[in-house]
């Protein structure tokens, strides 16, 4: 998977390329373990270009957003495509998710 | 589908409560039988009957015609919105009459 | 000429303002309520004359100049999305976003702000919008303070564009306009029944429309006996059986059979019910199983054998029905077995199900599933080979010759089952000899239909006709 | 790997669909029986086999995963809590949600799902 990691501000933008499956969730994981540790704890992710997400994505993506919480931070979605905008839907985490049209609206939504 | 009744002079009034449906009709059917021995008059007073299906009209409406061939009649009393807008929709509320209190269903019949 | 120039920024201004997109706000804390009384559908797609809510909202926003809209929710709504697609039905673009309950108005515009870069008419909240298809609205924009604002209790017209506060709109004065609050059921019935009298002009509605106040879908069967009362509005497929008394203020909607000497009058039947016989209906919405109170909202569920059905049972397996099958079948079975053995031999597509039989227990029968890819299969069809494999059944008395499609015997076969009095499984079906497909929403209402109108004719002509279809 | 599988399919497929949505769930629904064949799978074999057969008529497309790994209760499998969001067990609820129907046999000691599809235009509306 092509994870593209840029800060703006205190806010990091995480372009998710590519897919993101059951094979690519462990880096996902640990990149979002390491932006905790080190205190990045607003994360905007960045939906455009992601070709592809499966189950095992879906549940990191949960877990992740359960932890930078517990620290008070959060995690928001942009630029979902059709891609992924059905299948957030099916398993409802557009319940638990900010979901923004534009990167920029969802990096300046934390301040 | 419980019964009480009580009596005032000829007319024999039974409190309907529960549901009147497929799995009491013929339990009501029994107790009606009975009852029909001693009176042919009767005001059924629904204020705790909370539903009414088909079978259970239907046996209410076999108890109406027994009772008409000797004279007699069924006549309700305090029936609430959901069965009112049942006995509605199924025409029944041509067939029966029905009355806002137990006491005017009584004496409606003087 | 400095005048003007000065008209044309006064122009450029109004150009400006005009709407080229609709975002359209559904949330559940406002539209809720419906679910509660309409179950199964977004409340989004509550029919008004046979149409969805969202669809008038759409065609408003499209009188008003929009070239995009996106619908906004806080629940998923997948049968908006089936029924709206990307909108290339209206000739409009239509995108879908989805917002937290917790979101305010604010919040929503922020979360669609590449959306909203152009100025953009907010619909907000659940409200129905009453406006005219005659008449222009390219003025939306303009500002008249004097005139009412567009809100009610359950929403509000906006309009919003970047760098400027957002606004409530105003009405207008030449042109019909307003926000009409939907909180109730009986809100939704008023709205109805009052396009069917008197406005039924001002909207695009659904079926032909060659007269003041009538409706009429396709395939729509009315019986000589029916009587017919304007205004009536009548969807697609829909039966209206002998004796039926139909209107003054009557919607029905699609997929619906209206059984013998019912009368239907001022109510609405939602789409795909099947209204008994014997009934009369004043006043009331029906939807499936469920009968609403327009005027108390109060709702009873009909629990008996058919759809909102009447008194009329169908006595299980009668002795004289019983014979005739069996004799029924013992011939077809001795003029059928040699060919039906011979294809047995050419095809070898032989799958075994477990079906539940009228008594709920389960059984195994091993049926031929037959498609019309091959010339040997599509013989096989006209011969009735796969029914031919299923007469010792019926010999053995385990199924009927005639009678409902065989549920399987999975958990959901069973929830049918439970459903369904009166089940008598026959290897030829009422909804087959209908030509109505397989898994189609139409099968069980044409199934209950069958149930509770079983005649001896009635199974001779479901033979013969699936006979004559299949040829 | 498992998804590429999908993937593979999918173009083939989506070649004669030319539906988006049908490829994309088409896609996901198979790499999720793969994930899940591949992921049970590794602790019984090093090199486990999945046979997947793809059989495709006018009306409906029917993808059948195999594998020979122990079997499961497929029927027990219920759907997530979707209120709580929980991290796992979304995969066959997936499955369930995108495909007309899911089935689980087990035989002569393979694991075997039928996932079927019927093709959007032959869809009910």
């Amino acid at each position: 998977m092509d994870m593209k990691v840029e800060q703006s501000g205190d806010v990091t933008i995480v372009a998710i390329n590519d897919r993101f499956e059951a094979a690519t969730a462990d880096e996902y994981r640990t990149t979002m373990y390491d932006l905790a540790e080190k205190g990045h704890l607003k994360v905007v992710l960045d939906f455009g270009k992601t070709a592809f997400i499966d189950s095992s994505a879906l549940g990191s993506l949960v877990s992740s957003v359960r932890k930078f919480r517990q620290h008070e931070g959060d995690i928001k979605f942009a630029c979902m495509n059709e891609q992924v905008r059905p299948l957030v839907k099916i398993v409802r985490l557009h319940r638990i998710f900010d979901i923004f049209d534009s990167v920029d609206t969802a990096v300046s939504s934390f301040s | 589908m419980n019964f009480n009744q009580r009596r005032e002079n000829d007319i024999l009034i039974i409190d309907l409560s529960g549901w009147l449906d497929a799995d009491s009709s013929d339990l009501f059917q029994e107790q009606f039988d009975i009852w029909s021995e001693s009176a042919s008059k009767f005001v059924f007073n629904c204020k705790d009957l909370e539903f009414v299906d088909s079978t259970g009209l239907g046996s209410l409406l076999l108890g109406l015609k027994a009772t008409m061939k000797k004279d007699g009649d069924i006549r309700l009393a305090t029936v609430n919105e959901k069965v009112q807008m049942f006995l509605e929709i199924t025409k029944a509320n041509d067939i029966f009459q029905i009355f806002d209190t137990v006491e005017n269903a009584v004496a409606s019949y003087t | 000429m400095t005048g003007n120039s000065l008209s044309l920024v006064a122009q450029q201004k109004i150009e400006e303002w005009r709407p080229m997109k609709a975002l359209i706000v559904m949330d559940e804390a406002r539209c809720g309520w419906l679910r509660g009384v309409i179950q199964n559908n977004h409340p989004g797609m509550m029919p008004f004359c046979n149409k969805p809510l969202l669809e008038y909202l759409l065609d408003f926003s499209i009188l008003c100049g929009c070239e995009q809209l996106r619908f906004v929710m806080d629940e998923p709504g997948d049968e908006i999305e089936d029924y709206f697609d990307n909108g290339s039905k209206w000739g409009i673009s239509i995108s879908y976003a989805s917002s937290r309950a917790s979101d305010t108005l604010e919040d929503i515009l922020e979360k669609n702000s590449t959306f909203c870069d152009e100025p953009t008419l907010i619909i907000d909240g659940f409200c129905f919008i009453g406006y005219s298809k005659n008449e222009d609205y390219d003025s939306l924009s303009d500002h008249r303070p004097e005139e009412p604002q567009l809100r009610c209790g359950s929403g509000q017209m906006l309009i919003h564009q970047h760098g400027e506060p957002l606004r409530v709109l105003h009405g207008l004065a030449e042109s019909r306009l307003e926000v009409l609050p939907l909180e109730a059921i009986g809100d939704c019935y008023d709205i109805s029944m009052h396009i069917l009298d008197s406005t039924s002009g001002e909207y695009v509605l659904p079926g032909y429309n060659n007269e003041a106040g009538v409706f009429i879908g396709r395939n729509v069967t009315i019986s000589k006996s029916t009587t017919i009362t304007k205004p009536v509005m009548l969807g697609n497929n829909v039966q209206l059986q002998e004796n039926t008394v139909i209107g003054p203020g009557a919607i029905i909607g699609s997929n619906v059979i209206v059984d013998t000497g019912t009368s239907i009058e001022k109510s609405i039947i939602i789409n795909n019910s099947y209204v008994g016989t014997e009934l009369k209906i004043k006043k009331k919405i029906i939807h499936s199983t469920v009968a609403i109170s327009a005027e108390t909202g109060t709702s009873i569920r009909f629990v008996d054998d058919h759809l909102l059905s009447g008194l009329k049972q169908c006595a299980p397996r009668k002795m004289p029905r019983l014979i005739v099958h069996w004799v029924l079948a013992c011939l077809f079975f001795v003029s059928g077995i040699i060919p039906a053995l011979l294809f047995q031999l050419l095809l070898k597509k032989r799958e075994t199900h477990t079906i539940l039989r009228h008594n709920g227990k389960s059984l195994s029968i091993a049926s031929l599933q037959l498609s019309s890819n091959s010339l040997v299969e599509q013989l096989a069809r006209i011969f009735l080979v796969d029914k031919v494999m299923l007469l010792p059944h019926v010999l053995s008395g385990r199924l009927d010759l005639v009678g409902n499609k065989p549920f399987p015997a999975t958990p959901d076969g069973e929830k049918q089952y439970a459903d369904f009095n009166n089940y008598l499984p026959g290897i030829f079906s009422f909804s087959e000899s209908q030509s109505i497909e397989e898994g189609d929403f139409q099968e069980e209402i044409a199934e209950r239909y069958f149930s509770a109108n079983r005649r001896f004719w009635g199974d001779l002509q479901v033979i013969i006709k699936t006979f004559t279809t299949r040829w | 790997m498992a998804a590429n599988m999908g993937a593979l399919i999918c173009q083939d497929v989506g070649e004669s669909v030319k539906d988006p949505d049908f490829v994309n769930s088409l896609q996901l629904v198979v790499s999720e029986a793969c994930t899940n064949a591949v992921k049970h799978g590794a602790n019984s074999h090093k090199d486990a086999e999945i046979i997947l057969q793809v059989m495709l008529d006018e009306q409906t497309l029917i993808i059948t995963v195999k594998d020979c790994n122990c079997a499961f209760d497929f029927s027990a499998i219920c759907e997530p809590d979707l209120e709580n969001h929980p991290e796992n067990g979304y995969g066959v609820f997936l499955m369930r949600t995108l495909m007309d129907e899911v089935k689980y046999v087990h035989q002569d000691g393979w694991n075997c799902i039928t996932l079927v599809k019927h093709k959007p235009c032959y869809r009910q509306e």
